[in-house]
């Protein structure tokens, strides 16, 4: 499996650290209900298709990456950077 | 039998091997399968379950028969195909799964209980006494069953991995193959064709074929010397593309060394991550057999093995051959063995309507029901219609039409079609993506079909990376239609094998069938067909084929076919080369190393990291001794010890502070210049992530250290934190963990130490910090300490820390102090009750570690949401307490704690010792542990158990702090 | 007062296989130079020196500035006497730098790296692995590279990197 | 027909003429008292246990494809009782010794062998670790003995003591740990279920829950409508697409197992051997294969089929530490569908819907699992009540904060 980071270019899964779905961007405030915090780090749509979730380029640039693809053929439809600024 | 003047082996170059003990010539270019056979050697194997005698069946790396140990001077390798085995002189190679030998294996009892010993057999049986499976039943299977052997000695061989990339990656050089790189390789693009075989060519080296009115390896070897002219054309020969992966990804194995002696450094095998653009499959395509009775003999062979074995390698299994086959492919191999003087006694072929066949008698409408030679074919016996008649031979060649070699394309869960036309599986477009199949692999079987198909795949793929190729004239060659009547099995009452490796017939199919278990799936599963080392190559389809027939289903209903990666077997050392001894993971180094070795002290992973264990000094005979020195010098004088191996994140920015303020549970945004805030880390699920100090070293510029362990960790999180949640603060974060070595330097002389070091008193209240120059060097100093004692850290740049270190117990010792290593730092911090990654181990709340108070009520931090949760707080979870031994007694890490007088259940285990250490100061054991509602327990007495190792001891319940609980040594 | 003695990373001498030299090259002066979000362009002017962009090494009056990563450069050469809009670290004593040079270099490097090194030239860096280490790796030219990787893993990136060389060497022996 | 010696020799004489299907191959039929979607290990156990412990026969397990098409039959078929969390510890001790009367109570052999399982440590700090979890396990009334590098040696001779990477400072054994056929417990279990009368229904998959008023009434198939006044949904791998149907979102991701079997050797390794400091784990299967396994690929995904860096990863690991397998050859790796839950542990437990029940979330330690989740499974369905084993596998206690996290990972589906 190959990432195009938008900095790096094309590279191979293992200069990837992958987190988790980008519910994690979402972040409830501190006031939020407790339902909201719940839904924010335990539950998943868990698609069987295409979703969006969180890479990091370790061994990389360090940049945050929010890849959308899909889960049943492995498709990489796009990679852009979390906090963007990419090249 | 070798034929003069047949085959590309080099007669001038004459080799020598043994097999089973016995020494045999052969030839350069031969493999052990073609020199055993020209040897005269029929019986190679023994087969997996009924122990039955094997010949060679094919000439590939799909052989299921001839496995092989093969020897080395240090080691052997077990289940080596000697079709691939390329001999060299001194080869030496022996027969396996047999006993006492191949000519003699008393297993062969097998055959004759059989019947009992039908698909599935050992799920209805040896369930009573139950004790008897691991006793009995179960060791008498594991032995009789497995093929080579393992020598159980560590494989020193030499591996490697390597990458490459390309604009197209062609694999398998045949004619499709090789067609297809050429065109591809002239148009520019950048080329890696590969071949599992020493030499390239496919089927135009096994088949006595013309193109463009010259012998077919003529017109390969043209095409081979305008390829080597062509820089962007990579050719990798011993090279099986073994795995097609995501994104243009795919695994191959070269065996780069096995065909000659060992060298050093020459590895043996090579296993290459290619990654290419586009793909073509020019794999070819496999023969398949025809079940009939006993067709398992040795000298019944696959009809296209035949043809390689002679024009290959100049040899023939025998002297009067006859052929069994319902394509015409067969016809080839009839005339090439006809015009190189074999007798072709007959040819077989089920089709009514088949030609004749100038030189030999066709028995049209025909099959062979059955072979006889039990130690090497002796006759058949054909039928048709009714009637059966027996014909002395002793070989016989098989084709049962041919199966596209499509494996690959499964590899991304791609499904193969049924065509009816071809009586085989096809693949399907675009199941593996940038990937085409060309030439046989996708059922186009003539050779100009193959040359066509590889010219048009590349044509295609060029277009894909946008590039426009000339059309060039196609090379002429034999464009013959393939006809084919399917025929899977001759009916009979006896055996008939399907899987040659694993023993499966077509009786073990019908049985699976007559149990229910008619899905393909379970079919497999039951009668393990498909799963011994060809991996189904020379039997899925044909196996499917008579489920069929057994449920009166059509193949297409029954199901389809499916490989898994790999293509063929790999070994664990190719794909894990590197990963042997050390290499498994990098080593980090102090710039302190050499001087702790120097003084002799252990040294222990922490991490990638190897920190000191302790500093044995003359008459230490225990690691004990040395500890508790160590720690009573660092509570008397003053102790060094390195600790670069913390995470230091510096962190500069306007808004650094409200950034520490986020990451953090307590608040650091008002901490003054030039002081130093214990701080704790949350996870946003609100348990503890990691605990460390923050110094601020200007208004903007802050020093973050880590725990070991989470250095790399938290540099993650708050770039995390950062770019998810406050990408636009101004604020940055690098680490310089590497930049430089820091010492701690504690006990009550820790500041004359300083002092001296410094030429200067450090002038820093606790928990205080500054910029300082040591001898001449600008580094930094920090008031903190993990031992209780006053203790100062002191960094330089990383190349200046072996001399520092040194000068640091050079000085040390002028007062009575000295270096120490982990187990003295360890017993420090349980005296004083600091805690480490034993305690928050990832399970541990703030309130858990009576760290409640520093998660600031007045501000949002990462992980207090979700450290409010009901279940994350309270009287029943486990709270950090200190225990003592109420005798002298050792105490172990690991033990559980139980209230005097409950009984030793897990109901009541009322909580577990995390860090133990013996305190030469206060002459006992200590312990960290976590108890329940422990802080509301101080005073208790506890029975701490041990059971794993027999400890049992009464503990009195404290605080967690032995050592001067209120700080004042710290202060001083 | 004696002053205390610098040390270099490994103080191995120069390793020559296959034509190809692998050296432990000196310290040099490295400075990081992350800017403020949205102060790229003004760290630029300050610096009197483009911002590289991803997988580019800036040369001007005898410094490069090296891309390292999302936002930061590694200046190599002078540290910046003039404040900067960015977090500057000095990061001399952090990395390890060896080089590779020689006709096998690149299928040193193909045992090493997983990067496509086909067309490489002057001017190009990339961050990335070198194993499981991480590595930034910059180009001299086609068959000359540098390779920075932790100081604390000198040892075993100079282990891997030989023991690459030293395969490459045997399989040209065979056709030599 | 009841399996024996016996039968077989007999069998064998005639031919083997005589064996019936093992199970029958029924019609769905338009309503039962209870459906269990998914013909796994897990649901399939659901089905047996609900019939033999709770008298239910008028059942049916739905099943999209061929029973056991799951991870029942693609796993490293480790059965294990080492868990130290009180939830854990409870549950799978029950199902060790549920395992330890299979044969006799399915009459098929599941080839349940308990060759003993070494948990290798490699720091101090690791074997405190696993120190606190053998105590637990012996204060379970499981087995755990703490060997240390000699004792390991004994046992694992062929280890590699001197070089590798990451020393090996000791071992947790649990003699009773070992392995099972993996697809004789989906056919043991489904030939049994099938004996006390439940329907096993081949290709037939849930299209659809339907709900009434709060209540599940039945389920839409590709084989009709099928009423029913309870459903448990029993489909680990498929359990967020599944649950969706009842409008219901789970704490579940799914990610990618792979596991590894080389080709057949004679006996060399006769443990289940765990390493400390990678993902490796690695048995000898008794037809000769060594079988092996690492961690997740990592990233979510419902392909059954992996990458190569953990292909890699796990061959590394088995080289540092038994680099007597490298000539070993892998024949064929696959990949299975792991409900990962964010805090490592599974889920039996009612839904928000009455009479719609929930088992998954198996992580990867599912197989093991197969006989205590379809025991509790089964007493939930049965009675409405959690048996007392499986009580802290509730849904909501991640929403509570009563976790069971033994990799102390945290809220992070792919590290456990």
């Amino acid at each position: 499996m190959r990432l195009t980071c938008p900095f790096c270019g094309p590279r191979d899964r293992r200069e990837f650290h992958y987190y988790g779905a980008a519910d994690y961007l979402n972040r409830p405030g501190p006031e939020a209900a407790a339902s909201a915090w719940d839904d924010y780090l335990h539950n998943r749509d868990n698609p069987a298709g295409v979703t969006q979730d969180l890479w990091y380029h370790e061994q990389g640039c360090a940049a945050w990456l929010k890849v959308t693809r899909n889960t049943v053929t492995h498709e990489i439809l796009a990679v852009d950077a979390v906090a963007g600024g990419a090249a | 039998m070798r034929i003069d003047s047949k085959g590309r082996i080099d007669r001038s170059r004459p080799l020598t091997f043994v097999f089973d003990g016995t020494s045999y010539a052969g030839f350069k270019g031969d493999t052990l399968a073609s020199a055993l056979m020209a040897n005269n050697v029929r019986v190679v194997g023994r087969s997996f379950k009924y122990h039955r005698p094997r010949g060679i069946l094919t000439a590939g790396s799909e052989e299921p028969n001839a496995l092989v140990e093969v020897l080395g001077p240090s080691n052997q390798t077990p289940n080596t195909r000697a079709t691939m085995q390329e001999l060299f002189e001194g080869l030496v190679a022996r027969s396996q799964n047999r006993w006492p030998s191949l000519g003699l294996d008393l297993l062969e009892v097998n055959d004759l209980a059989a019947p009992f010993l039908s698909a599935g057999f050992y799920y209805k049986t040896f369930m009573w006494p139950r004790r008897l499976w691991e006793g009995l039943y179960e060791p008498l299977i594991r032995r009789a069953a497995g093929l080579g052997r393992l020598s159980g000695k560590h494989d020193e061989g030499t591996y490697e991995k390597a990458w490459a990339h390309c604009d197209l990656l062609v694999i398998g050089a045949g004619p499709a193959g090789l067609m297809a790189a050429l065109t591809a390789a002239r148009a520019g693009v950048d080329v890696i064709l590969c071949d599992e075989s020493s030499e390239p060519g496919g089927r135009l080296l096994s088949d006595e074929g013309a193109i463009d009115g010259l012998p077919a390896a003529d017109w390969v070897a043209g095409v081979l010397a305008e390829m080597a002219s062509l820089p962007n054309l990579r050719l990798m020969t011993r090279t099986t593309v073994t795995g097609a992966y995501d994104d243009g990804t795919f695994g191959a194995l070269e065996r780069v060394g096995l065909h000659r002696r060992p060298r050093p450094n020459l590895p043996r095998e090579c296993f290459w991550r290619i990654v290419a653009k586009r793909s073509i499959l020019a794999a070819g395509a496999l023969e398949r057999a025809i079940a009939f009775e006993n067709n398992d003999r040795p000298g019944v062979m696959m009809a296209s093995a035949l043809s390689t074995y002679l024009n290959r390698y100049g040899v023939v299994p025998g002297k009067r051959i006859a052929l069994f086959a319902n394509t015409d492919s067969a016809r080839n191999t009839a005339r090439s063995l006809m015009a190189a003087g074999v007798e072709v006694a007959a040819i077989i072929d089920p089709r009514e309507d088949a030609a004749e066949e100038p030189g030999t008698t066709v028995h049209r409408g025909a099959v062979v029901a059955r072979a006889r030679g039990r130690m090497g074919l002796r006759e058949i016996t054909i039928r048709k219609g009714a009637s059966e008649t027996r014909l002395s031979v002793d070989c016989l060649g098989v084709s049962g039409g041919w199966n596209p070699t499509l494996h690959l394309t499964c590899h991304m869960n791609g499904r193969p079609r049924w065509s009816a036309d071809l009586a085989a599986f096809v693949p399907n477009d675009g199941a593996i993506p940038g990937m085409l199949v060309a030439g046989a692999a996708n059922g186009s079987f003539s050779t100009h079909g193959c040359l066509a198909a590889g010219a048009e795949a590349a044509r295609a793929s060029l277009a894909a990376l946008g590039m426009a190729a000339p059309m060039a004239a196609l090379p002429q060659a034999e464009d013959a239609p393939y006809a084919i009547a399917p025929l899977w099995q001759v009916p009979t009452k006896k055996r008939a094998w399907l899987d040659f490796a694993n023993d499966v017939t077509t009786k073990d199919v019908a049985l699976s069938a007559q149990e229910g278990f008619t899905s393909v799936e379970h079919m497999k599963r039951y009668t393990t067909q498909g799963m011994a080392p060809d991996q189904g190559k020379n039997s899925n389809v044909a196996a499917l084929a008579v489920l069929a027939d057994a449920t009166g289903r059509g193949i297409p209903e029954t199901g389809t076919t499916t490989f898994r990666p790999p293509f063929a077997p790999v070994s664990i050392a190719a794909m894990g080369a590197g990963g042997r001894g050390a290499g498994f993971a990098p080593q980090r180094f102090l710039t302190s190393d050499r001087a702790s070795r120097d003084r002799h002290a252990p040294m222990i992973e922490a991490g990638l990291w190897y920190r000191p264990s302790y500093f044995p000094k003359p008459g230490e005979t225990t690691w004990r001794e040395s500890c508790d020195r160590e720690v009573m010098m660092v509570r008397s004088s003053v102790g060094v010890t390195d600790v670069s191996t913390l995470g230091k994140i510096d962190i500069q920015g306007p808004d650094a502070g409200r950034f520490l303020d986020f990451v953090y549970t307590n608040t650091f945004s008002t901490l003054p210049v030039g002081r130093v805030r214990y701080g704790l880390m949350l996870r946003e699920d609100g348990h503890v992530l990691d605990d460390g100090t923050c110094a601020r070293l200007g208004e903007t510029h802050w020093l973050m250290t880590t725990t070991t362990a989470a250095a790399g960790l938290v540099m993650r999180h708050l770039d995390f934190v950062h770019q998810a949640f406050c990408a636009d603060w101004q604020v940055r974060f690098t680490s310089v963990t590497e930049g430089w070595a820091q010492f701690a330097v504690a006990g009550p002389r820790a500041r004359d130490l300083i002092t001296s070091a410094l030429g200067r008193a450090p002038g820093l209240p606790f928990m205080g910090c500054s910029d300082v120059t040591v001898q001449g060097i600008a580094g930094r100093l920090f008031r903190i300490s993990f031992s209780g004692e006053e203790g100062y850290e002191i960094a330089v740049p990383t190349r200046y820390g072996e001399a520092l270190f040194r000068d640091l117990i050079a000085r040390a010792e002028t007062m009575g102090g000295g270096p120490y290593g982990m187990e003295a730092l360890n017993v420090l911090r349980i005296e004083k009750g600091f805690i480490t990654h034993a305690e928050i181990h990832g399970r541990t709340t703030a309130c858990d570690i009576g760290m409640e108070k520093m998660v600031s009520a007045k501000k949002d931090c990462i992980g207090k949401a979700a450290a409010a949760r009901p279940g994350m707080t309270g009287p029943e979870r486990e709270q950090l307490v200190g225990l003592k031994p109420l005798t002298d007694s050792p105490i172990t890490a690991g033990a559980h704690l139980f209230a005097q007088g409950a009984e030793l259940t897990r109901e009541n285990s009322a909580g577990y010792v995390t860090s133990v250490g013996y305190s030469p100061l206060l002459k006992s054991h200590l312990a960290l542990a976590f108890l329940k509602n422990g802080r509301a327990r101080h005073g208790e007495t506890i029975r701490l158990v041990d059971r794993l190792r027999d400890i049992d001891v009464l503990c009195s319940v404290t605080g967690p702090v032995f050592h001067d609980p209120e700080g004042e040594k710290l202060r001083a | 007062m004696p002053d205390l003695i610098a040390k270099p990373a490994l103080g191995h001498a120069p390793l020559t296989l296959a034509g190809t030299t692998l050296t432990e090259e000196p310290q040099a002066r490295i400075t990081a130079i992350a800017p403020f979000p949205g102060q790229t362009d003004a760290v630029a002017r300050a610096l009197g020196m483009a911002f590289p962009a991803p997988g580019q090494v800036v040369e001007s009056g005898g410094r490069s500035l090296v891309w390292a990563g999302r936002d930061i450069a590694f200046l190599i050469g002078d540290a910046p006497t003039v404040a900067l809009a960015a977090s500057v670290t000095d990061q001399s004593d952090a990395w390890v730098t060896l080089a590779l040079r020689g006709p096998q270099a690149v299928a040193a490097l193909a045992r090493l790296v997983s990067l496509d090194l086909r067309r490489v030239q002057a001017g190009q860096c990339f961050r990335t692995g070198l194993n499981h280490m991480p590595l930034v790796l910059i180009v001299e030219d086609a068959d000359r590279f540098r390779l920075m990787t932790f100081r604390s893993m000198a040892q075993t990136a100079w282990h891997e990197v030989q023991d690459a060389l030293e395969k490459v060497a045997a399989r040209a022996a065979l056709t030599a | 027909m009841r399996y024996s010696g016996l039968k077989v020799f007999t069998e064998g004489l005639l031919g083997n003429r005589g064996w019936k299907p093992v199970w029958r191959d029924p019609a769905p039929k338009a309503s039962y008292d209870a459906v269990i979607i998914g013909g796994g290990g897990h649901g399939l156990a659901t089905a047996y246990y609900l019939a033999k412990n709770h008298g239910l026969t008028n059942i049916a397990v739905l099943e999209k494809g061929y029973l056991g098409s799951g991870n029942i039959g693609r796993n490293t078929t480790i059965v294990r009782a080492n868990y130290f969390l009180p939830g854990n510890s409870e549950f799978y001790s029950h199902s060790m010794k549920l395992w330890e009367g299979l044969e006799a109570d399915l009459n098929y052999n599941v080839m349940h062998s308990q060759r003993g399982l070494i948990n290798l440590f490699h720091s101090d700090g690791q074997r405190d670790a696993f120190a606190r979890r053998g105590n637990a396990m012996i204060n379970q009334g499981d087995d755990a003995i703490l060997l240390d590098r000699d004792g390991v040696r004994e046992l694992l001779p062929y280890l590699d003591f001197d070089n590798t990477r990451f020393p090996i400072y000791g071992g947790l054994l649990h003699p009773r740990g070992g392995t099972a056929r993996h697809d004789a417990v989906a056919w043991g279990y489904a030939r049994a279920a099938d004996r006390r009368g439940v329907d096993l229904i081949q290709n037939c998959e849930v299209t659809g829950i339907d709900i009434a008023n709060g209540r599940v009434t039945g389920v839409q198939t590709t084989r009709g409508a099928i009423r029913a006044a309870k459903v448990g949904m029993v489909v680990a791998g498929r359990s967020s697409q599944v649950a969706a149907m009842a409008g219901l979102r789970l704490p579940i991701e799914s990610h990618i197992l792979q596991a590894f079997v080389t080709e057949g050797l004679k006996p060399v390794i006769d443990h289940v051997i765990s390493f400390g400091m990678g993902h490796f784990y690695i048995s000898q299967s008794d037809k000769g294969g060594l079988v092996f396994g690492g961690d997740l690929d990592f990233y979510a995904s419902y392909a059954a089929r992996g990458n190569l860096p953990m292909v890699e990863h796990v061959m590394e690991a088995g080289m540092t530490l038994m680099p007597m397998i490298g000539r070993a050859r892998v024949l064929r790796s696959w990949g299975g569908i792991m409900d990962m839950t964010p805090d490592g542990s599974p889920i039996i437990d009612k839904t928000p819907i009455d009479g719609l029940f929930i088992d998954a979330g198996w992580n990867y330690g599912g197989f093991k699992a197969v006989p205590a989740s379809g025991f509790c499974m089964a007493h939930l369905m049965a009675t409405g009540t959690s048996h007392p084993v499986a009580a802290r596998f509730k849904l909501n206690r991640f929403a509570t904060g009563h976790i069971l996290d033994e990799e102390g990972t945290g809220s992070q589906h792919n590290l456990h």
